[in-house]
């Protein structure tokens, strides 16, 4: 077992780990500790990938941003009681049947990737510069989605002000 | 060797806990945040994939860029909402918000 | 001279524009519409004489058609004609002059109805059907004009339709019809099939070629049906009886002296067919005679002056049509128009009493009314005597011919049965007599002679029922049956046995009558309590119209409930099931969608995993 | 190209619609002028088109084709011959008289004439169309008029209006569903058969479709067919609806519409698929007789006048069936004598029984009785319709029941016998109706009743004179008949039907 | 190259956010002229789509194109906002000072909508997508003071989030099979390959991700709680457009990508459009509230779309695209309507149509007309459109198909006709009739008038989607 394994198979471990904890904590507060942690595990993983900047975005969008505003909107409308924030629903239908499913899905997935003949990997290009390649692709043939991206975020910020602010009484 | 596969298992697992989650709790913050442990699992296929099968582009990195770009927005628009409706229903449980059915 | 069969075809249509007229335009003028009718049998008639005297001067044999396209197709034709020889000669004669003279009476007799115009314009169309019926040349016209003149009967039945018995009895009258034209339209069906023809001549020539005669077995007893729905033969003849609830002038017209004689003219009129079929003839005499018989037996005791006359009606009708059975046609078509004159003239001069009595029917309350109506009595007696078979009237020839024809044929037990019944048929027409109109006047009435309108047509049909028989006598070297034969249709020497029997049982039954009910030498009482249960069997007419009505209680409308029931409740039942199915359905399905956005979501993910599991199935077991 | 006449009969009550449209609502009288100009213009045109057809030319004449969907082969395509002529005269004679039967509504007036006359138009051009597509566009067309109708100006007995309108509607739709898709069906094979999309009845018949294909296509046809026209036991509809139909809606839908399912057969079924008719015709003949006895039965025990008509109507259906079921030519030429005999027959029992519905408010037979002494032209009506409801020589009913027969008989004899049973029940029912409601003794409840009277005589004197002419002079109608039919009968390849003609 | 064929959603964008800030700037008493704006604007755009109708043109390596197909589903879209602003008019004054961001939401949806079924590839379909349903999102929670449009947003972002996660995992499988986004270029990848276990589950991971956004069962639950709890104009909105924006994607991804994968993709869509078709119109049966009772009924809708794709042959498609466009004219005409109710007695119940026919003889006649159009009676519209997909799929052997959706569309007449039934016999207390704003008039002049005119003469509908398909190469 080499480095690279040990590292995947640790930040696997705590990446799942902390996902488990955010959907199985009673205490919203706690989840969304433990979402940071999953964002910042999956930042890892694509540091293994040779993703860097990927990395990056996602510590500064995700664990960072994302989070942040969760956690605001976690006070805004938290239960008094912290340990009754985050139960679990009370349907038990729900949640047997979202569990099964759950694990159907894993399964099935699992399955179809496990029997797939994935192609041989083939090495990578060392010498690129893979943030100007994913500049050049932004600002080039993708740069309509670059754009629409733009606009949405536009959306999401006035719309989001919008729903937030509610209604002026009188 | 770690494959492509392991990161896919791993994407895979998470995008499962994510499933779960959306159906194990009743606070509506909550289910956001795992549909975020979704999108994330999403994001870490694109990379691998991208990684593995083809490496000489970034079109997969490039991919979960807007996924991130989207959840975000998309978060930001949830949370609005929850706030929104929190100041009705004094709730964010959502097994209270059933005034429409049937 | 010659060319008056050219305009032969107007007898029938005559009748029919005076309907038109009535219907279109004068309805709201009786005298006019009475006018134009009578004026248009007149004319009908005197063109039938005309049409007589051409035929009656030439050869027997000749016929002259006519006809234009009616229905016509591929495989179908059905023409619209007239043909014209003796036999259709005679049924003009007979039934324009009683039309016309039913006419001319109901002017008195109907003179104070409100619905005069519609009378005379149902009557128009009876006489302008009946007389299509006769100069038909093919079986689907005949057939056309046969229903027609059953509308017409049960138009004129239910003439005064404010009585219910009235309506109930047109009602029975039309449906018992319906029932006989049900064989007889299958019996025209199969001619047409077998034979692609309808028309008489064409039909005679290819039933004359046919060298397998089996089929014409059914078709001959389908055919049948007719005459025994329209003649009210047994067991179809509930309707006739309860036909006298229409006016007195429609029972003498239609149902004493023309239309019930159409199945008698039918049987001569396909002759060809039925004499090719022993067992067939066998059956039609059997019918015939056991309906004179029975018939006759009913008359014995009942008390309603028309009702005596009905069932006289078929019994005599029932002798006609046993003379068509012994294949005596010739004395059958003989007596078919010997009756018309004498039957028609009973009941108009029932008519006349019933009309000074103010619609009172029962004998019994009649009574002496020889001194008050002596025009009405006297004519009614001759008719009676004709009836009964007195010579030399009218009826005394044409029934002794019937008799004859069924000695000489070989029907022996049919020739005892024919006597029996002349001697109960003068038994009960002089019973009627002495009790009606020379008994004490018991039902304290006023009556007065009618106006000479009604009497001037009495006497005229007393006068053919007198003289009329002699065409068929012996004596005028039997001039009827020269014309009016057929193949098949035995003729024989007149017999004076027969002759002297037939009268002296007549005359026999006259004066039993006349001990009974005159001198009262039998007490009536005494013999009603003694017989009294054949008495209440025949008062009851056999309990066959109740034994009907039991049938049509137990067997139709039962049926009919029954599959009012199954319509309701399985067919309708169904659909409803499965509209409530359905229904049923949609709330079920729509309580899955509960308001739990995890539920929505839990189904998103249920889809998934299926359509995940499914192509994976797919993908591993069909595709490697 | 000439005179359009047959786009104008069919656009002639559109355009009455549209006009009526612009009117204003309470214009009530005006409303009613321009719906009897645009059906009297129609029923005119028809007249002009009956009486100018060329009998001895036969086939389809006065053709009006104009490429309409190109891709599914459609063209606005109308033509008549001897089949469609005397149904587009009778919906033109039906239509007329609806207008006057429903002069008396009160309610609605506006609403009442446009959906009329959309309606009169669709029944209309399904027996002017000569292209599938069009056929079935303008088949359908009628239902959701009756729909509006029934529930608007309807009436309740025993069942509810708003019941009967959704029961006949859903009902005819489903049977329409299963059409379409025989319809749809034959489109697709036509085309691959062909090679080119053609939706035009006569290009289609070129096709050789094979057997079993014919016999599906045939069976969902008789299905959609057979519903609308009431074949045992799909007949539930039938009763409910025209109870609770208003009475220009019963006088149309028992009178033409139904017919359509008739005509459908024969112009579609058999002619397309002759040999899946053959193969499923023994079928249809055995319901048949279910029609005429079963239905026939029921009538006995109905009360509602409007309900033995009803019932009749699917007795009386039931000969139309059997004469399509027996696939000759005579017994064909029946069915369609038939059908127009029974349309003008049952439009003036149901024009009668309306108005006699619309003064007393009643429709049960025992409440009336004696009404001829009150109502003597009423009377008239009645018997007339009755009469020749049981099929008495003279009105045209007994010319298509004989025809039928005579049909009938060659094919199927056990079965015709039968069915000939119907003429016996047919008197019983009617008889006792007639009777029923018409004669016995006055009763002075009924007093107030107004006899038929100025417009009211309208509806009467129209199918009435048409019952009794079409009757006396049968030729008049059964020539053009018998050329339409033996042109489509000449028409089928003989290889495809056997020894049957 | 031609960037001027990207003119319109260029100056979508900008008119988006020329009416945000305008929204801003103005004075609230201008709140109308920016509609008019909005209007002006649109129409502006939907008129330089339809001139540049036939031009077509490929960018960024076939990223984004721009061909007919994808232009006439942007005619599509600006034509139903066109419609929507207009019937509109007077439900927008219960947002207050919100309507120039309703308006500017409005015409981001549509701009999403524009760039979806313009996209080449899985990226820009995406953002396009999420730039769409985001929209939705903030449009259906936009009547804040009301519990049902809150709770209608919330659970669509929930349901939406969810399912564009399972649509991202089913892309990420086939980049992952493919090594490519875009479309033409995973046909070509794919095409020797046989036996990917992981293509198989991400393309039913697609299809689950799109059924969606057309809400086919079993992903349709959604649907009737946010179509009555969103304001009336963008359930409308939603119904019509939002639905052929995800068709006009799936047939493009599953036809360009996948036309003769492996995997029968057909038969699997088949049983999803059946019980689309069943669930979606038998679920309608029982429902009392006309809003949800059209979304019950769009589910049933989105069944007879998607039969159009099962058939995928040139009947199909031009069946599908051609009842999407008239699914504009008919639903947002009964959509229409309801808004008009709605705006009058504040409900939408079937109670408030009672007796709209005297109040209002025209809008009831069209919503009428408009849903039997939906129920496929002839000569409207919709049976036009019913007859093409049905004969598509009768033509590719899928005649149970074709039986059930026949069956059940006949099934459907029942629950319209309710309606119909509570509007022309019903009664109201009020005998007020009811006030039409001209311009909702104007939109419902237009539904009724395409509404008969696409059912009459189908003709010219029919060859424009004739070229739109030809992209596609089918029989």
């Amino acid at each position: 077992m080499n480095l690279n394994e040990i590292a995947f198979y640790v930040i696997s471990g705590l990446t799942i780990a902390a996902a488990l904890g955010v959907v199985l904590s009673r205490n919203i507060v706690h989840s969304a500790l433990a979402l940071i942690v999953t964002f910042l595990g999956v930042a890892m993983t694509f540091f293994e990938l040779d993703a860097g900047f990927l990395g990056l975005v996602q510590i500064l969008v995700y664990a960072g941003a994302i989070s942040v505003l969760i956690i605001f909107a976690i006070m805004l409308v938290m239960h008094p009681d912290p340990s009754r924030t985050n139960l679990t629903t009370p349907s038990r239908d729900t949640n047997f049947w979202g569990g099964l499913l759950a694990w159907i899905i894993i399964a099935a997935i699992g399955i179809a990737l496990g029997k797939n003949p994935w192609p041989i990997p083939q090495t990578i290009p060392t010498d690129t510069d893979r943030v100007g390649a994913i500049a050049n692709l932004l600002l080039g043939n993708y740069v309509v989605a670059f754009e629409a991206a733009a606009v949405l975020l536009l959306l999401a910020v006035a719309g989001a002000i919008i729903l937030a602010k509610g209604v002026e009484e009188g | 060797m770690i494959g492509l596969n392991h990161y896919l298992f791993l994407a895979t697992l998470l995008f499962g806990i994510g499933i779960y989650g959306v159906f194990a709790k009743r606070n509506a913050v909550a289910i956001l945040m795992s549909i975020e442990i979704m999108l994330n699992a999403v994001n870490i296929n694109f990379v691998a994939i991208n990684r593995f099968i083809q490496p000489a582009d970034t079109v997969g990195q490039l991919f979960a860029i807007f996924v991130i770009v989207v959840a975000a927005a998309e978060v930001s628009v949830g949370l609005a909402l929850i706030i929104s409706i929190y100041r009705q229903r004094k709730s964010v449980n959502l097994d209270d918000f059933n005034l429409m059915k049937w | 001279m010659d060319n008056i069969l050219q305009f032969a075809w107007m007898i029938p249509v005559l009748p029919f524009l005076a309907f038109a007229l009535i219907g279109l335009l004068l309805h709201r003028w009786p005298k006019l519409a009475a006018a134009s009718s009578i004026g248009a049998i007149g004319i009908s008639l005197v063109l039938s004489i005309l049409v007589a005297i051409r035929v009656f001067s030439g050869d027997p044999g000749q016929v002259f058609e006519m006809s234009r396209r009616w229905l016509e197709m591929p495989g179908l034709k059905v023409d619209m004609g007239i043909l014209i020889d003796p036999l259709t000669v005679v049924m003009l004669m007979v039934v324009t002059t009683v039309a016309l003279l039913v006419q001319i009476y109901s002017l008195g007799y109907m003179d104070k109805d409100p619905g005069l115009a519609s009378y005379f314009s149902y009557q128009s169309v009876f006489a302008g059907s009946m007389l299509g019926l006769v100069a038909a040349n093919n079986f689907g016209q005949i057939f056309v004009f046969w229903e027609l003149v059953g509308m017409c009967s049960y138009l004129l039945i239910g003439f005064w339709f404010g009585k219910p018995s009235a309506r109930d009895a047109a009602i029975k009258a039309f449906i018992t019809n319906r029932i006989g034209d049900f064989g007889f339209l299958l019996g025209i069906l199969f001619l047409m099939i077998l034979f692609g023809t309808l028309n008489y001549g064409e039909l005679a020539s290819k039933i004359a070629g046919h060298q397998n005669l089996t089929a014409l077995l059914p078709i001959a007893v389908l055919l049948f049906f007719g005459p025994m729905g329209k003649s009210a033969q047994f067991p179809l003849h509930v309707w006739l009886p309860d036909a006298m609830e229409g006016p007195t002038p429609v029972s003498a017209l239609i149902h004493a002296a023309t239309m019930v004689a159409a199945g008698v003219y039918l049987i001569a009129r396909a002759f060809f067919i039925f004499s090719q079929v022993p067992q067939a003839m066998l059956l039609i005499a059997g019918v015939g005679g056991f309906t004179a018989l029975f018939a006759a037996s009913i008359a014995l005791v009942q008390n309603d002056i028309k009702r005596i006359l009905a069932y006289s009606t078929l019994s005599q009708l029932g002798y006609m049509v046993m003379a068509m059975g012994v294949g005596a046609m010739t004395a059958g078509m003989f007596h078919l128009m010997t009756h018309a004159f004498f039957k028609s003239l009973l009941f108009l001069a029932a008519g006349s009493v019933i009309h000074a009595l103010h619609e009172e029917q029962d004998i019994w309350r009649m009574g002496g009314l020889s001194q008050k109506m002596p025009f009405t009595t006297w004519t009614f007696v001759i008719g009676a005597l004709a009836l009964a078979g007195i010579p030399p009237l009218a009826g005394f020839w044409s029934k002794d011919e019937i008799l004859l024809g069924a000695y000489a044929g070989g029907f022996t037990g049919l020739y005892i049965l024919g006597s029996l019944v002349a001697f109960m048929t003068a038994f009960y027409m002089f019973r009627l007599i002495f009790t009606a109109f020379f008994g004490p006047n018991t039902g304290g009435h006023h009556a007065h002679e009618s106006s000479p309108v009604m009497t001037v047509p009495l006497v005229i049909l007393a006068g053919f029922s007198i003289g009329a028989g002699f065409v068929g006598s012996p004596l005028m070297g039997n001039a009827f049956g020269h014309f009016i034969n057929a193949p098949g249709s035995a003729h024989h020497q007149a017999n004076f046995i027969i002759m002297t029997v037939s009268s002296l049982l007549a005359i026999a039954g006259i004066f039993l009558a006349w001990l009974i009910y005159q001198k009262q030498a039998i007490k009536a009482e005494e013999l009603k309590q003694r017989w009294s249960v054949a008495y209440n069997i025949l008062y009851h007419k056999y309990y066959i119209d109740e034994f009907y009505a039991w049938i049509r209680k137990v067997l139709v409308d039962a049926a009919a409930a029954l599959m009012e029931w199954v319509d309701l409740k399985i067919v309708n039942g169904t659909v409803n099931s499965l509209a409530y199915l359905t229904g049923f359905w949609g709330r079920s399905l729509r309580y899955t969608v509960n308001g739990q956005v995890q539920t929505y979501a839990l189904w998103v993910v249920l889809g998934v995993a299926l359509l995940l599991i499914t192509a994976l199935w797919t993908v591993f077991t069909v595709l490697v | 190209m000439n005179f359009p006449i047959l786009s104008a009969t069919l656009l002639a009550p559109i355009l009455g619609a549209l006009l009526i449209t612009a009117l204003p609502r309470k214009q009530e009288q005006l409303i009613r002028y321009a719906a009897a100009v645009s059906t009297l213009a129609s029923l005119v045109l028809s007249f002009i088109i009956f009486l100018t057809y060329d009998r001895a030319l036969s086939g389809m004449q006065f053709s009006e084709s104009i490429p309409w969907v190109k891709d599914l082969g459609v063209s606005y395509a109308l033509g008549v011959d001897g089949i469609s002529i005397p149904l587009l005269l009778l919906t033109n004679l039906i239509g007329f008289s609806a207008v006057y039967a429903s002069w008396h509504t009160e309610e609605r007036v506006k609403e009442f004439f446009v959906l009329l006359l959309l309606l009169i138009s669709g029944v209309m051009g399904t027996f002017l169309a000569t292209d599938l597509f069009i056929f079935f566009l303008f088949y359908e067309v009628v239902v959701i008029p009756i729909y509006l109708l029934v529930i608007i100006f309807g009436s309740s007995k025993r069942v509810t209006k708003e019941y009967a309108g959704m029961k006949l509607t859903i009902y005819l739709l489903i049977g329409s569903a299963f059409l379409l898709v025989g319809l749809i069906a034959l489109f697709i094979k036509g085309q691959a058969l062909l090679g080119f999309p053609t939706m035009d009845i006569a290009t289609l018949s070129r096709a050789d479709f094979p057997l079993t294909f014919q016999i599906f296509v045939y069976s969902l046809m008789a299905f959609g067919f057979g519903t609308l026209l009431s074949m045992f036991p799909f007949h539930a509809w039938s009763p409910d609806g025209y109870a609770g139909a208003p009475t220009a809606v019963s006088m149309i839908h028992a009178g033409v519409l139904k017919k359509i399912g008739g005509y459908g057969l024969i112009r579609i079924g058999l002619f397309l698929l002759p040999a899946g008719a053959r193969y499923v015709a023994p079928l249809i003949a055995v319901l048949a007789l279910g029609n005429v006895v079963y239905a026939g039965l029921i009538c006995m025990t109905q009360k509602d006048l409007k309900y033995i008509v009803g019932y009749s109507s699917v007795s009386h259906m039931g000969y139309v069936l059997l004469g399509i079921a027996s696939v000759n030519l005579i017994s064909i030429n029946g069915a369609v004598m038939m059908m127009f005999a029974h349309g003008v027959m049952a439009a003036l029992f149901f024009a009668m029984i309306g108005n006699l519905y619309h003064q007393s408010h009643t429709r049960n037979v025992f409440d009336f009785g004696g009404l001829a002494h009150q109502m003597p032209r009423l009377a008239v009506g009645f018997m007339l319709a009755g009469l020749a409801s049981l099929g008495l020589p003279g009105t045209v009913n007994f010319i298509g029941e004989f025809t039928i027969f005579v049909g009938a008989f060659r094919q199927y004899q056990v079965l015709t016998i039968l069915a000939i049973s119907g003429i016996v029940i047919t008197a019983v029912y009617i008889l006792r109706t007639l009777g029923g409601i018409l004669f016995g003794p006055r009763r002075p409840e009924w007093d107030h009743l107004k006899d038929l009277q100025g417009v009211d005589l309208i509806p009467l004197l129209i199918l009435g004179g048409a019952i009794l002419i079409v009757g006396i002079l049968p030729f008049t109608v059964m020539d053009l008949i018998d050329s339409g039919v033996g042109q489509l009968i000449s028409q089928i390849s003989p290889g495809q039907i056997g020894g049957i003609f | 190259m031609g960037y001027q064929l990207l003119a319109p959603e260029i100056f979508t964008a900008v008119l988006g956010m020329l009416v945000l800030m305008l929204g801003l700037l103005l004075p609230t008493q201008c709140e109308k002229l920016v509609g008019y704006i909005t209007v002006a604007g649109i129409a502006a755009v939907l008129i330089v789509v339809i001139l540049g109708f036939n031009q077509e043109a490929i960018f960024f390596q076939g990223v984004y194109q721009i061909d007919r197909y994808g232009s006439f589903f942007r005619i599509l879209f600006l034509t139903a906002a066109l419609l929507i602003f207009l019937m509109s008019s007077r439900y927008t004054d219960w947002f207050g000072q919100r309507q120039d961001e309703w308006f500017s939401f409005m015409v981001f949806a549509t701009l999403g909508m524009m760039i979806m079924v313009a996209a080449g590839d899985l990226i820009t379909v995406y953002v396009g997508l999420e730039l769409m349903t985001i929209s939705f999102y903030i449009l259906s929670a936009y009547l804040l003071n009301d519990g049902l449009s809150a709770e209608a947003g919330l659970k669509y972002l929930i349901i939406g989030a969810l399912s564009s996660a399972v649509l991202l995992f089913g892309m990420s499988l086939v980049y992952a099979s493919s090594g490519t986004t875009i479309f033409t270029d995973i046909y070509r990848a794919l095409n020797h390959s046989h036996y990917q276990p992981a293509l198989v589950a991400g393309i039913v991971m697609l299809i689950a991700g799109l059924c969606f956004k057309i809400s086919a069962v079993p992903f349709h639950m959604w649907t009737p709680d946010i179509y009555q709890g969103a304001p009336t104009p963008v359930t409308a909105y939603l119904s019509v457009a939002s639905k052929a924006a995800g068709f006009a994607v799936l047939v493009r991804i599953f036809l360009i990508s996948f036309p003769d994968t492996q995997f029968d993709w057909h038969g699997v869509l088949a049983v999803l459009a059946a019980l689309t078709i069943i669930i979606g119109n038998l679920t309608a049966l029982p429902q009392t509230n006309v809003k949800r009772m059209l979304a019950y009924s769009s589910i049933a809708q989105a069944g007879y779309i998607l039969v159009g794709l099962v058939a995928a042959n040139a009947y199909g498609l031009k069946g599908l695209l051609f009842y999407a466009m008239l699914y504009v004219f008919s639903n947002v005409g009964a959509f229409t309507v309801t808004t008009m109710v709605e705006v009058e007695n504040g409900s939408t119940e079937i109670e408030a149509f009672q007796g709209l026919s005297r109040r209002a003889p025209m809008p009831a006649a069209v919503m009428t007309i408009c849903m039997l159009s939906l129920a496929g009676i002839p000569p409207l519209a919709g049976f036009a459109g019913k007859f093409y997909l049905f004969a598509g799929a009768i033509q590719a052997d899928y005649l149970w198909l074709a039986f059930i959706g026949l069956l059940m569309s006949m099934i459907s007449v029942y629950y319209y006709l309710n309606v119909a039934k509570a509007m022309y016999i019903g009664v109201n207390s009020s005998d007020k009739s009811l006030a039409i704003p001209a311009a909702a008039k104007v939109a419902l002049w237009v539904c009724l008038l395409m509404t008969l005119f696409l059912g009459i003469y189908p003709g010219p509908l029919v060859s424009l989607t004739e070229m739109a398909i030809r992209l596609f190469k089918v029989g």
